[in-house]
């Protein structure tokens, strides 16, 4: 799997990488649905790649180290619902629909009982998944009001929805939610892996360039250690991802380690913005844009708060009664 | 001396009715950063009227020649009342003033100081691109021509330039020598041919700071502070000019301000939450150990008794105390925070926390950086060993 | 008071400094003994100076830095507690005593409702001070073993004592409760601000003296920042001290003091042993002596965890009912 | 493959069984150095006969001629089943083996290697008091007379120099030209006339450590390794003999020993402070990315894509984690922990938190110090440039 890491890697890197930074949200969409990527991890029975979770983490640690905007976490997440759901009407075209590009909005807030709040570009969906622990459904978006996030990467909705459809329950229904819940931390995740990744290349190459009382920022010892201490912090939480990765961890592991991830990104960003002096406190400087995505990151899908608590209960409870 | 006869309790006494009948109540409201500039100008002009406004400035002035024990009082007091603080007059009063009073001429200062109290306002033009921590390698080039110097560059970071009537400014009239003996000091009209600003969008959305463009300015000679080659010890009155009131002030305001975590928590329902606790326990000691620095360190000035470093000291434990305090909002906050919502300008703790998070970069890095703050207590406070002068690489 | 809070650090410093480092514990006892500093803050009608809480703690700053071994902290908060008893036998005679070095042991261990725990000298005391929130009794020590802490400085003993003596019950047990808390954890506070304060000292010096890649190891600009920042915490955990030095302090206010101070000790010892190298992990140097001081100061009279907590619950308790 | 017929899964499946009747239970309980000293011993010689002992040696000695996948899985299986460490044969083993076979003549390695699988234990006369980080400032003399080198100076922290047999020593031959270039590498006898081994008393009560002082020892010229001025290049092959295994196999242990934290907190009813869980769990995060680190630079050195700077990222996020790991126990311990207890001899989590906490430095400075190896991250991973050699002070 290390192999097909690396190459899918390279080749979204590849792919995105001359659109620079924050690429354009419509084209980047479109790459992204004729690579087949949003049904990496979907079954080859379904029209998928059968690549399972580790590709995704790939393809998102990409997705997140060039700023990619839009939906895509969403999606991958709502294609792994859809295609574990029993009851979807219309399945395999609603399946190669999704992955061709149409989108499904799924709610990325953590506090959202409705699961009409938190939905990226809610506005170019049609239906949104509905996700809780007891039933899963979908609905017909009938408005989508948008709610500006400081991240300028995500367009953000408050929805109203039509009648819903049922198209989970019970043992089911909790077997998908989770699944849902591990594929979102996973992505969130590689997200701000790859986006601490970036911030820190970027810092770097800041410090290489930027000179000060004669002398290149790199020179000074103080800076040098601190991007050092960075580096490890960020080598730690990929190391930790794709050791997560596979699809067999379970969803107390991905939030412990969506709560390192995150921390780290933020952490990362929040030094690079320093590193960077008073360039990175200018809106036509990139830097910050690291900076807002790594803070909703941190909120989105649970915090880090609510992830470590979690996992330490799992800990101290005996094996057979602990949080999967 | 019993409270009601000591001249601070009065003044105290005094100042407090004053704003409780004055102060603006909704200047959190402004909803441009022109709306907001236009109740700074309002509101300086009834503390003049007053006689709060220029409280470090002699006697002879109406409001002036107060001790610093009362200047202390006057900020405690408008941070207690919560009323603006004072950002648009600050380089007028503060760093205008001290340039013009301790090196301009007899003329330069009649022509300038009672502008100020009308309302004028001032900017600084020391900070460029290529020169943020290392002033002494401003290369805004003046070059003398007759009657005037000709001046060509960019300045940044200048807070407000762009309502700015008036400009401190520093360029190099010599490459020759050591670096700051090549600097002159000028007063520049910002209405002059060729000045053009631009004000800096910053990542929180405020226009606080602009940039300032040279374009062959005319600055006449009778403009000039000292003498050609001055600039770098002018420069110094104008940096030393207020030292520590700034900061006792932001220290008092963020410790009122602790109210809005506290807020938060008892929102979100965590107020047995042993962890959010301790940690907001954890920063209310923090923020009072800011406030104990400040007044120590004003009462250091008032005794005479401050030493290099101390002010670094103040500066950086604030500013430390500021993020800590923005980042743990913004965790409490949780998705409600990374909502935008309008920024409140002119305030640093404003509840909007990731506006205030974001915000609290200008102590980390404007004004000297953290890490300058760190070099300067390490090498002239504790007498670590400077770089040898020899250590830069071409 | 400012003028006298240096003299008295001067004094103290001068009277201990010819001594060293963690000096014979017999010697500083009675040296304190002789210049009355067991009764600073004992009011001058019952033999003392009369001086209050700052002088307390200007002698326990300069008791920390030379980290001088022994019970003057419990004797301080004993005589204080002995002073305000109202049913104190042979009053006048025991305070005397007490003030002339006559030791009466006080349990400084958070955890114990005894009384007896965490007695320091107490092979050397003939009595212990049992105090309780709702009781403040006197009682013989019939024995005490010996229980050493990893600080080398402070010898602790678990006591056995005989019949007590109630001296003060009700109303004024809680006031003399309440002073005593709030003495030891200013008294804690400056051991731990005057420890920090000598442990920084003790690292710049030693950066400045010792050489590696052919420079003095303070030129590294990396070590300068992390020294810089410790001297920063330093200089706020002794600020706030000043502040809360004066005898209006709350208790939650110098349960606060007392969780900065030691976690700032706890920090500064930390490095400072960092800073120092491999000699710093050898028994032949001091700078261990501060590193675990400086974690005993920590768990003595209720921990960090315990005091930022009850701060907490305080700042956000109506003023009505809030917490002391 | 099926499980059942993958050699690394019967290798796994053996020592495991192996492990279950040869482990000794009781190594966590001597009461003194010297006690576990004999432990250790013992515990190599069973490991010897077994076959476990040396997986990393060539084919032709008994149990060598592992994988470094096979020698991973006997790391992992030696701390899951809670095994002592091979602490006391880790220089021999490891440092004095990789010296003499891809340094040593036929005649030193027919000499010594054998010696070294019955017991005999080296340790390693490298850093000295002047010289700690900065291996090229190596003071200790060598001079050759005849057929001896004279030796004399001072080394220091020595593992377990009081026990060995032999010392991997670098002394410089020569003062000219570069400092590398000055340096010689011997074996020297421990019991030979002029040598001095003094414990150091470590700060938590150990005694792992050792100085060593050379008093006009003389070493045979056979015993030396390569030419003269040949010790700057025969150290590097010593310095390397060992990359990863080792922290791995912490890493794991300290995995294993989260459990340790997790009975504090329900020994002291902190079950549901959500603080300490936050803690606790972020903790058990922390020391799980280290263990997949340790994972990924194994895998990476299998694979033959380790690049510089790997190493020194496995040790510093292994070191702080260590760190972190200790002081959450003596945080929870409470006062508890700040009675002095009797420390267990080879165990980095022994639950002696204090003693934990204070052993926790070995990794932050001992084998180049946690400021080293943020240089070589710094410099050699991210290209940051090292300063100018002229940029030292005589």
């Amino acid at each position: 799997m290390t192999i097909a890491r690396d190459e899918l890697r390279d080749a979204t890197r590849k792919t995105l990488g001359e659109a620079g930074l924050m690429p354009d949200a419509g084209q980047s969409w479109q790459l992204l649905a004729e690579l087949g990527w949003f049904g990496l991890a979907a079954p080859e029975a379904d029209g998928g790649l059968g690549l399972g979770a580790e590709a995704v983490a790939a393809v998102h640690i990409e997705l997140g180290r060039a700023l990619v905007p839009g939906a895509a976490i969403a999606q991958m997440t709502a294609i792994a619902v859809l295609c574990a759901a029993p009851d979807l009407p219309d399945r395999d075209a609603r399946i190669a629909a999704a992955i061709a590009g149409e989108r499904v909005a799924l709610s990325l807030d953590p506090a959202d009982a409705t699961g009409l709040l938190g939905l990226v570009d809610a506005d170019l969906a049609r239906e949104v998944l509905l996700v809780a622990p007891d039933r899963i459904a979908l609905a017909p978006i009938e408005q989508a009001t948008g709610r500006p996030a400081w991240d300028l990467s995500r367009r953000l909705f408050d929805g109203t929805a039509g009648p819903a459809t049922v198209i989970a329950t019970g043992e089911a229904a909790r077997a998908i939610h989770d699944l849902a819940t591990r594929r979102l931390l996973l992505a969130l995740s590689a997200d701000a892996v790859g986006g601490a990744e970036a911030a820190l290349d970027m810092a770097v190459d800041y410090l290489k360039t930027r000179r000060q009382f004669d002398r290149p920022l790199a020179l000074f010892q103080a800076l040098k250690h601190r991007v050092a201490d960075l580096k490890i912090a960020v080598a730690a939480a990929e190391a930790l991802l794709w050791s997560r990765a596979g699809d067999e961890a379970s969803l107390v592991q991905l939030g412990a380690l969506k709560a390192l991830a995150t921390t780290t990104y933020c952490r990362v960003a929040e030094e690079a913005v320093q590193l960077h002096g008073g360039i990175g406190l200018t809106r036509e400087h990139p830097c910050h844009l690291f900076l807002k995505r790594a803070f909703l990151n941190a909120a989105l899908g649970g915090d880090a708060d609510h992830w470590t608590e979690r996992a330490a209960r799992a800990a101290l409870a005996p094996p057979s009664t602990a949080d999967r | 001396m019993s409270a009601s006869s000591d001249p601070l309790a009065v003044l105290r006494r005094e100042l407090r009715a004053w704003l409780a009948a004055h102060r603006p109540a909704d200047w959190r409201e402004a909803a441009t950063h022109e709306a907001f500039v236009a109740s700074q100008r309002a509101w300086f002009a009834r503390l003049v009227e007053a006689g709060y406004a220029i409280p470090h400035w002699p006697a002879e002035w109406p409001g002036g020649g107060r001790s610093l024990a009362e200047q202390k009082v006057i900020y405690e007091e408008l941070a207690r009342a919560d009323a603006p603080r004072l950002l648009l007059s600050f380089v007028s009063t503060y760093h205008a003033f001290a340039t013009l009073h301790e090196c301009g001429s007899a003329e330069q200062q009649a022509r300038y100081l009672p502008g100020i109290l009308r309302g004028e306002t001032w900017c600084q033009g020391f900070s460029e691109p290529g020169a943020g921590s290392d002033l002494a390698a401003v290369r805004t080039r003046a070059e003398r021509q007759g009657d005037v110097y000709v001046v060509n560059g960019q300045k940044v970071w200048s807070t407000m330039a762009q309502y700015a009537d008036r400009c401190l400014l520093l360029a190099r009239t010599s490459s020759e020598g050591a670096k700051q003996a090549g600097l002159t000091y000028f007063l520049m009209d910002m209405k002059a041919p060729g000045v053009t600003v631009r004000p800096i969008h910053q990542i929180q959305g405020d226009e606080e700071f602009a940039e300032i463009f040279l374009d062959n300015v005319a600055i006449p000679v009778s403009e000039r502070v000292g003498a050609e080659g001055d600039g770098w010890a002018v420069a110094q009155a104008t940096l030393s000019s207020e030292r520590g009131l700034t900061l006792m002030e932001l220290g008092y305001r963020m410790r009122g301000a602790l109210d809005r975590i506290a807020d938060l928590i008892l929102a979100g329902g965590r107020a047995d939450d042993a962890g959010v606790l301790r940690d907001f326990g954890a920063l209310g000691a923090q923020v009072d150990a800011v406030c104990a620095l400040a007044d120590q360190f004003l009462e250091s000035r008032m005794a005479g008794t401050e030493q290099v470093g101390d002010a670094s000291i103040v500066k950086n434990a604030y500013s430390r105390a500021l993020r800590a305090y923005a980042a743990l909002g913004v965790r409490l906050g949780g998705i409600d925070a990374q909502y935008m919502a309008p920024i409140t300008y002119g305030d640093l703790n404003s509840g909007n926390w990731m506006a205030d998070f974001m915000n609290s970069y200008a102590w980390t890095i404007a004004g000297g950086s953290e890490e300058v703050q760190r070099n300067i207590i390490a090498e002239r406070m504790l007498g670590m060993p400077r770089e040898p002068k020899g250590w830069t690489l071409a």
